[in-house]
């Protein structure tokens, strides 16, 4: 059953050194907050997992968070390079990053089969590709068709120690809503063994909308009260993305000390939520 | 002339006769995925356009988006908001693109090579990269499941390349027959638009050839550009120009995209490339 | 992309001798009216599927337009028996009925599988159950994770050649709206070869509702305007299921010709829509 | 004592004791797969009494649905209507029941052996049946994947029987070891409810042990209704009557569901059983 916890507290219980983290969230409902948080109380060792990491992820590579990196698709979009992601891989600043990339229909299963209390999932994918090459990409195996003898892509179940990803609502009972793009957050939420969702406000009913998603309060550890937890991201209902923002990062996270002044000033000082 | 120049005497840029080409090959009512960047430029083109009916697919879980303006991100409340129906991640990718539904899927490169083979991960060794390219997304199934792909990509010999450093997404692999070898259900890459021409394979040996040029192009001009010894087709054409609706439009789509301005940084290397295939 | 029709051309297209037809509908929006018209029009040798065949198919059965079924649990819910079925199954009346059998999880993922281009889907399930004895069940059989060595059940995708679903609304693109308990009737769709969606009726646009399924109008083969199409099951927002419709079927499907005079009367005398 | 003397007289009549007993099984706050009939009478008087926040979920899709009256198929829109999401029945099953998320499923029976399997398949041979049985449904793969089961079955010779004749789904196979080596996530049956008493498997054999009488049954009547020489706990306990608040609630509940009335003809031999799991 989820508990009522504020986000500092949710982040010291839920979120330990060495954990398998993901943190999903498509364009639309980035849990930038919470991510913050998990700076701000110095995780190490994490292995961040994300379809598309973006800014988010790219500060808490450049903030020493990670040791691996598990993702489809690593830029900042509509702009360009993630430049911390980039530096981590190209030069090891500020560490070596480990990488493990899959496409997204291949991560996306992983997600499924963690979900779906599987060993692993199938997929029509990577035949071909580099990504295919033995010994290249870890948790991807190919299965033959019991029926047709057809060799298909499996990948294993990825299992996180914790999802954290962001909504709209929860009522008082810590059932949530979220609406508008959903991307892969209720897969990451069911096949992670602890999450914590933060949420723009809490209301006393969760009004049935159109398009929404429902985790019901006993799938989820906990929900954090966090408004604006997805700024510069948008929250559908909320507040739109904050298209300036993605362009101005940029500049900032080309340079390592622009990066870490930045950073001090605006996460590593801010008042936590 | 410079492409301010261009602009201002309403005749079109290459980068804008690279759109035109690649929306001009889309039909009405195709279904059509695509990612953000010049894809979603042709295709939203198309749509405005000779194509009103085309359906646009994003892998963000948007079936029959119309954005009113260019999204900046493939998963753009815009398009949400304008779309017949959203999906989850997964049911996008398992239920709709998988299956082979999607007429056309639409990808961008960093390098390609003459088997329309695509790279957006890395340059250079993959352990020790010189850039770091932001890898696979929706390309791979892209690539292999829609019944036709396009590609666009700016015509340099740092895109054209001889050898991929990584094979992101396969066109025919190792030449014809490959795709059948391996299983890939669509029909692989039959364009790639560029701002100098259109590409098309052989259909016998699924070798890309210069079947097209845009106007005031040279062939040599193409060849130099390509990185490997580059065939042209017998009955080479000349893209018509942009009509002056085309171009109308194209510019008043661009307008409603916020410009990159100065934050977009100088011309790296791939910058362009990397941003062909955001997301 | 969705073609207009009638019902009578719409069956009489999309339906033929011999075909295997998915009619879905968990209790809620069971496309009746396009049964009765299939049985209007005399199909024969069909391999009707669905996960739970109840009085429409009991109806289809014992008018022998079935040479196959193949289904999971196969009764009048809240009543007791399908008297049509059984008689097929017990006693070969009116004819013999093939039958293959599985799990509402097992033939659910073979519509999954369907749906997902996939020649198989991978369950827990079946394992120590009669259905798994060797021989005893088409379309299932085992898989080795690559990864983690377990065993686990496999079931063959099902490509019906057609699905029929009833659904509230249309729009006149022929996009189609359904919104209450979906069931597999988005698998069963997109599985099929062909579809035939009959709806309460046409909209201009289709409002976004909460819960709803829209299925774009280019998957799908054809739709049919049928108010009262899924009676007497029902249809969220428009009529409640019969339940004494229900109740009263259960003396009339006992005795062979008292059913076949209901389905003289109710059915073949019956106005098309 | 006829039922409708009992019933008169305000005390409780077999099949409310099996009610009853199989609702005080459940703990407030648990998550319960239930399917329609006794099932689902027990977890809504379960959460009418002493269990108001248990959560009840529906192989329809519907989770946690909170009906106000019985249902009387297991796709009612009063489940939909009363839900905290209704999702599809690929969701139900491969996201919610696979994953071993739901603490107790519920089952009815049309045989049951000494080992907690249960058949709804056939009466007789598979391939010439004497009664063809509903089937499957939800049943196998709740008995694999719930934390607990509990089994609701009226007690007869017919019902629990020495062999099935079909394996719908499995209690504790051939005995204990069985569910780890078939690889069968839950701990399989806690509890079988009937209308004489409840059955609960031995923790060293897995058989199922008479621990519980209803008020008024005897061992000998519990044994002679069983088809397998019944053991009995040394323990023996007795049920404790409905409590008045319980049997209020349990006819309360009842009349909202309409009677099934002279339709449903005569008490054909297995027509309980069939009921047992409709849906």
């Amino acid at each position: 059953m989820a508990e009522l916890l504020n986000l500092h507290d949710a982040v010291a219980r839920l979120v330990r050194d060495g954990d398998t983290v993901a943190m999903e969230g498509f364009t639309h409902l980035i849990p930038h907050a919470a991510g913050h948080e998990i700076i701000r109380q110095g995780r190490r060792d994490l292995t961040l997992v994300r379809l598309t990491p973006d800014v988010l992820y790219d500060q808490m590579i450049g903030m020493d968070c990670a040791r691996k990196l598990v993702f489809s698709w690593g830029g900042n979009p509509g702009v360009g390079s993630l430049h911390r992601f980039r530096d981590a891989v190209e030069n090891g600043w500020p560490g070596p990053l480990e990488i493990e990339e899959h496409s997204h229909a291949g991560l996306t299963n992983r997600y499924v089969a963690g979900a779906s209390g599987l060993p692993f999932a199938v997929l029509r994918g990577y035949a071909g590709t580099s990504l295919a090459e033995p010994g290249r990409t870890a948790n991807l195996a190919w299965v033959d068709c019991p029926f047709t003898g057809e060799r298909l892509a499996a990948v294993a179940a990825l299992r996180p120690d914790v999802a954290v990803i962001h909504a709209q609502q929860a009522d008082r009972d810590g059932a949530v809503q979220l609406w508008g793009i959903a991307g892969v957050q209720k897969e990451a939420v069911l096949a992670a063994r602890r999450s914590l969702v933060t949420v723009e406000e809490i209301v006393d009913r969760l009004e049935p909308r159109p398009g929404s998603v429902v985790l019901p309060a006993w799938a989820l550890t906990a929900v954090a009260v966090v408004p604006g937890g997805a700024r510069p991201s948008y929250a559908a209902g909320y507040y739109d993305r904050d298209n300036d923002f993605y362009q101005a990062w940029e500049p900032v996270s080309r340079d390592r000390d622009r990066f870490l002044e930045w950073m001090q000033a605006h996460v590593l000082e801010a008042v936590p939520a | 002339m410079s492409v301010a120049a261009a602009v201002a005497q309403g005749r079109a840029t290459p980068a804008e006769m690279m759109a035109v080409a690649a929306a001009r090959a889309l039909s009405d009512g195709e279904v059509c995925f695509v990612g953000i960047g010049a894809p979603s430029t042709a295709a939203n083109l198309a749509r405005a356009t000779h194509a009103p009916r085309l359906v646009l697919v994003y892998e963000s879980g948007c079936i029959g988006a119309k954005p009113a303006r260019l999204p900046l991100s493939i998963g753009d409340g815009e398009l949400a908001d304008t779309a017949d129906a959203v999906v989850s991640v997964p049911e996008i990718f398992n239920y709709w693109l998988q299956p082979g539904r999607i007429d056309v899927g639409f990808l961008g490169a960093a390098q390609v090579d003459r088997f329309a083979n695509i790279n957006t991960t890395v340059v250079g060794d993959y352990d020790r990269p010189s850039v770091r390219l932001p890898g696979a997304g929706g390309a791979p199934e892209i690539a292999a499941s829609c019944r036709q792909v396009y590609i666009m990509a700016r015509h340099s010999p740092r895109t054209f390349v001889a050898a991929l450093d990584f094979r992101t997404s396969v066109g025919f692999g190792a030449g014809a027959g490959d795709r059948e070898r391996l299983g890939l259900p669509g029909a692989g890459p039959v364009l790639v638009a560029t701002d100098l021409g259109v590409l098309r394979p052989d259909p016998e040996t699924a070798e890309l050839v210069l079947t097209q040029l845009h106007p005031g192009v040279t062939v040599d001009e193409a060849r130099a550009a390509t990185g490997w010894d580059l065939r042209v087709a017998g009955d080479l054409e000349i893209s018509e120009p942009p009509t002056a609706s085309e171009l109308e439009q194209l510019r008043r789509l661009e307008a409603t995209q916020r410009p990159q301005g100065a934050a977009g940084g100088g011309r790296a290397p791939h910058h362009e490339t990397e941003r062909s295939r955001d997301h």
